[in-house]
């Protein structure tokens, strides 16, 4: 087996267990975590299908260019994906902390 | 060969853990951390399948910024916790978490995990893709790297697209801000107690940094990396500046920090509406002007993408401007 | 050939070496601050032979002067974020 | 001859995906009392524009294709309109422009406020959320369609905690969450396709399809798992937990919107993977499991709907039942109408429902209460505005003449003439629970005040003509599908 394919099977079982992960931990800076993970999983089967469109030229490696292409949009619509749901957790844990303690103040810059 | 394929097992398996610990790990610190690492490590291994446009960007925004923004996330949560002992969690609970549910969650995962490393090895013979298609239509574009003509000719509405959705993310992490702080700034960056090498390393590195950031964008059009790697370095290097204290978070309604953020999108419609007026149509470059535009549309979302994502890094405006 | 070779491998072996004894002192000095100490020194003395192992099997120069600005980034950063824990230590933030 | 001079079908295809883009941009960047004119304008310009394209479309009886930057696929992206996409598109636009008229007073900056945090997002994420939305209809590119689905995400999330209040965040973190899953299984499903094929081209890729005997298992797993993705995203039962607490919680202008348009962006997605991708899929075992669970969804979004105390609640379940109608077209697409009812059924529930919103939004506002059983009077103070809640309501009930009528008439006649007389059992009961909380409504709303009457309606003039129009549009959706006669072929 060639290398590429390695990582494809590793990629498989990543998902697997993102996968578990997002459905089953219950805090929500975990899940997204997780999302992360298994994003990333699903790049990496990308990428290794874009490897095998790929080959060798003078002795250097290369890749189908457009899943590479379509990974990178994908890396940063995941970075904006995961922003939003951390400003999200962070404004409801602050919510949450509100309305629990009245009589400390929770600040998010302490 | 066998050493090679050696190394990429010996990746393959600290990957393997990395994310077990990333999944697992019951401190939420450790698995950040872990997963930090394990993006790092992603990056080499997104070297050895050939593909450096994508190492480059997964050590940036994947493992970097991604990882700095859960860490912090993470160290509020706990200092909060700790600060306030008896505070509920927040716990997103499936509907009931019933050891049954729990096993047959576990069995569907597993068999999406079995048949889709099924179809890893016995999908057919490698197919070419769109490799050649890609080496054929390349030379209309002027460009040296396939992938940066893939993102901004070939299939050039994705990137306007995913510019765009950097700045709605940001309106988005905007909209959190309670009322009263609309306007104003975000919660300073500055890290609580002040740090002398934080400060000599905020001032020693920006050069560095914003060069190395600037020739990522340029070196985009034949080699890899191109505007978003490049823009990522420059947020990182204001983010440094900014966690120093050596700069200041703008207010969100600066006039000249908005236009900062939307140029790179704006300018990449108008180009593409120009293509119009070219006879080329929308999104198209005219014969032989298609590099230099690129190198505008890509020098603009470079800034562009610096500053949006230094902000999103920032987070919602906290603090009203005084009247 | 075989010179530069050889002296690559044993450069390279040392700062290996470095390495690995810079994770068993994190791994078994009792407290954060000599952790600390072994991991920082290791990293870049074991960085730094490794750098120097490689340099002849680059391109002269650009390739060498890459080389040579990775390694004074690593020690920037090392130097820097060493120099911070060490500061959260002597605050009393605790570390495990 | 109908040809615009300056502008053709093509031109009107890209214009009608990027003036809300402009639009949002602009909005963001130059912000303040400003914002609002540019959405409301952007609104204008682009309802000229999806009207125009619309009309070359049915009146020359062409699909306008267009190749962005001139780069044919599988290496560029197309975009593609038939009929049945600008059908939809005109709904979505009648359904935009109309809440945006209708909430153009919300949100102002008091005299000495440059912007207001609300004013800002909404004005800003609406137009975006639309181009999203129309990117959708409009691509042809499976990874295209991800990032717009991505977008419509991003967009929809913030509206749904616009007002502020604790609950509405955790219902939008659940929301996010639910999407996220739907995109990453979409998009595995997309990423194994290009490994296929080499293409992500919906048509080029229904062309390969089309010459195998048999379906390899990696398309069998891609479909399952983009399905199944795009299933989370339109809440379909056992995966529409998140819909209720964001489509109820959201300000009204924003549920209505969430529920008229954002969920069926998925599903028109869905709808072409199978219908065009996979045609003659009818029997198959995903087809069934579709149609039992729209069957559920129909008969559990239905008593749930029933069983709220609160308007917006009540409306927000019913989109549940609702979407469920659209699954049975699955199972029902060996007949010659199912098609066309699933797509009635699309645009007449997203006007209907966008008027129900937008009544009860207007209710909450000047009647002050959205307890269903405290509504007595509401018939007296704001008989408009109940109007439309009604003809709405029959729309959604499916009485005569109503588009919601010729819907399901059109899938009863589809399940007569496949000969799976089953599912005409979820279509009807699911009529008769509709009509069970539509007049719950009415009857309370219709009875005189128990306290001495309460003042006349103050209700906006544009709001009620935005909610009637957006009311009737669903009744005249009806007549206008019965007068190109039964059943469309």
């Amino acid at each position: 087996m060639v290398a590429s394919t390695w990582f494809g099977l590793g990629a498989a079982l990543i998902i697997g267990l993102s996968l578990f992960q997002v459905i089953i931990n219950p805090e929500p800076l975990r899940k997204v975590l997780a999302f992360n993970l298994l994003g990333s999983a699903v790049f990496v089967l990308f990428g290794v299908l874009a490897r095998r469109g790929g080959g060798r030229i003078d002795g250097v490696a290369f890749a189908d260019p457009v899943p590479q292409a379509l990974i990178i949009t994908g890396l940063v619509v995941a970075f904006a994906a995961t922003v939003l749901a951390v400003a999200l957790v962070l404004r409801l844990l602050q919510a949450e902390c509100a309305t629990q303690d009245h009589d400390t103040e929770c600040r998010i810059d302490d | 060969m066998t050493l090679t394929l050696f190394a990429d097992l010996g990746l393959l398996i600290i990957l393997l853990g990395l994310a077990i610990i990333t999944a697992f790990a019951r401190p939420a610190f450790v698995a950040v951390a872990a997963y930090m690492a394990y993006g790092l490590v992603m990056a080499l291994a997104w070297v050895r399948l050939a593909a450096v446009d994508v190492a480059l960007t997964e050590a940036a925004i994947g493992s970097g910024l991604t990882g700095m923004l859960l860490l912090g996330a993470v160290a509020w949560n706990q200092r909060q916790t700790e600060a306030h002992p008896r505070r509920r969690q927040i716990r997103l609970q499936v509907p009931a978490t019933h050891p049954l549910l729990i096993i047959v969650v576990a069995a569907v995962c597993a068999g999406v995990s079995a048949v889709l490393a099924w179809v890893v090895v016995t999908l057919p013979e490698p197919p070419t893709l769109q490799v050649e298609q890609v080496r054929l239509a390349l030379p209309a574009t002027g460009l040296g790297n396939p992938v940066t003509g893939v993102l901004l000719a070939f299939r050039a509405i994705d990137t306007l697209l995913e510019s765009v959705v950097l700045v709605f993310a940001l309106v988005g992490v905007w909209s959190l801000a309670d009322d009263a702080a609309w306007g104003g700034r975000p919660r300073s960056l500055r890290l609580v107690q002040h740090s002398h090498a934080l400060t000599l390393l905020g001032q020693l590195l920006p050069p560095f940094g914003v060069l190395m950031g600037l020739y990522l964008f340029w070196a985009g059009a034949d080699a890899p990396g191109g505007a978003f790697q490049g823009g990522t370095l420059l947020a990182a290097m204001w983010v440094l500046a900014l966690s120093a204290g050596l700069a200041k978070v703008p207010a969100v309604s600066n006039r000249q920090l908005r236009l900062l953020i939307s140029i790179g999108s704006l300018l990449f419609l108008a180009i593409g509406l120009a293509g119009w007026a070219g006879g080329v149509g929308f999104l198209g470059y005219p014969a032989g002007w298609s590099k230099a535009l690129i190198l505008i549309i890509e020098a603009t979302l470079t800034l562009s993408i610096a500053v949006t994502l230094g902000m999103l890094v920032a987070g919602r405006p906290h603090r009203a401007l005084p009247r | 050939m075989l010179f530069t070779d050889l002296y690559t491998y044993s450069l390279v072996g040392l700062g290996a070496l470095f390495f690995c004894t810079g994770t068993i002192g994190l791994l078994r000095f009792p407290d954060s601050l000599s952790r600390l100490h072994a991991l920082t020194k290791a990293d870049n003395l074991g960085l730094g032979l490794v750098v120097i192992g490689l340099l002849p099997q680059t391109h002269w120069p650009l390739g060498a002067m890459k080389l040579i600005a990775v390694w004074l980034l690593a020690v920037l950063a090392s130097t820097t974020v060493g120099q911070m824990v060490g500061e959260a230590i002597r605050r009393g933030v605790p570390f495990r | 001859m109908t040809e615009l001079a300056v502008f053709g079908g093509k031109q009107l295809v890209v214009l009608a995906l990027i003036m809300p883009l402009l639009g949002a941009l602009l909005a963001f960047t130059i912000g303040g009392r400003t914002a609002r004119w540019i959405a409301l304008l952007t609104a204008l310009v682009e309802l000229v524009v999806v009207v125009s394209l619309a009309w070359i479309v049915v009146d020359q009886q062409i699909v306008v294709e267009y190749q962005l930057g001139g780069w044919e696929p599988p290496l560029g992206v197309r975009l593609r309109a038939d009929g049945a996409t600008v059908l939809v598109l005109l709904t979505a636009t009648v359904v935009m422009t109309a809440t945006m008229i209708s909430a153009h007073a919300d949100w102002q900056p008091l005299p000495d406020q440059h912007e207001t945090r609300a004013g800002l997002v909404f004005w800003t994420l609406l137009p975006a959320l639309w181009a999203a939305f129309n990117t959708v209809l409009l691509s042809q590119d499976l990874f295209n369609l991800f990032v717009a689905l991505e977008i419509l995400t991003f967009c929809a999330v913030p509206l749904v905690c616009l007002n502020g209040k604790a609950e509405t965040f955790a219902a939008a973190l659940r929301y996010l969450l639910f999407a996220l899953l739907g995109s990453v299984l979409y998009l595995l499903g997309a990423g194994l396709i290009y490994g296929l094929w080499g293409t992500l081209d919906i048509g080029l890729l229904a062309l390969e399809i089309s010459k195998l005997n048999r379906y390899p298992p990696a398309l069998s797993l891609a479909l399952g798992l983009m399905t199944a993705g795009l299933m989370a995203k339109t809440a379909i039962v056992p995966l529409h937990l998140w819909l209720p607490p964001a489509h109820a919680g959201a300000p009204a202008p924003v549920s209505a919107i969430l529920s008229a348009v954002v969920v069926k962006a998925a599903f028109v997605v869905l709808l072409r993977l199978w219908f065009e991708l996979m045609p003659g899929s009818a029997d198959t075992m995903v087809a069934q499991t579709q149609g039992v669970l729209g069957g559920l969804a129909i008969v559990l979004g239905g008593v749930l709907a029933l069983r709220q105390s609160r308007l917006k609640p009540m409306i927000a379940y019913s989109t549940i039942a609702q979407m469920g109608y659209l699954f049975l077209v699955f199972p029902l697409a060996g007949a010659a109408s199912a098609w066309g009812a699933g797509l009635l059924h699309l645009c007449s529930h997203a006007l209907a429902k966008a008027a129900l919103f937008l009544a009860a939004g207007q209710i909450i506002t000047h009647f002050g209460d959205d307890r269903i059983d405290h509504l007595a009077g509401l018939g007296h103070v704001m008989p408009l505005t109940l109007l439309a809640f009604g003809v709405a309501g029959f729309s959604l009930m499916g009485l005569p003449p109503t588009g919601g009528f010729v819907a399901k008439w059109w899938l009863l006649q589809a399940a007569i003439e496949t000969g799976h007389w089953g599912w005409a059992v979820p279509i009807l009961f699911g009529g008769l629970l509709t009509a069970g909380y539509v007049f719950r409504v009415l009857a309370v709303a219709l009875r005189p005040a128990a306290t001495p009457a309460l003042a006349a309606s103050t209700v906006p003039h544009t709001a009620n003509a935005m909610i009637l129009l957006l009311a009737l549009s669903s009744l005249l959706l009806g007549l206008a599908a019965l007068g190109t006669g039964l059943p469309p072929q």
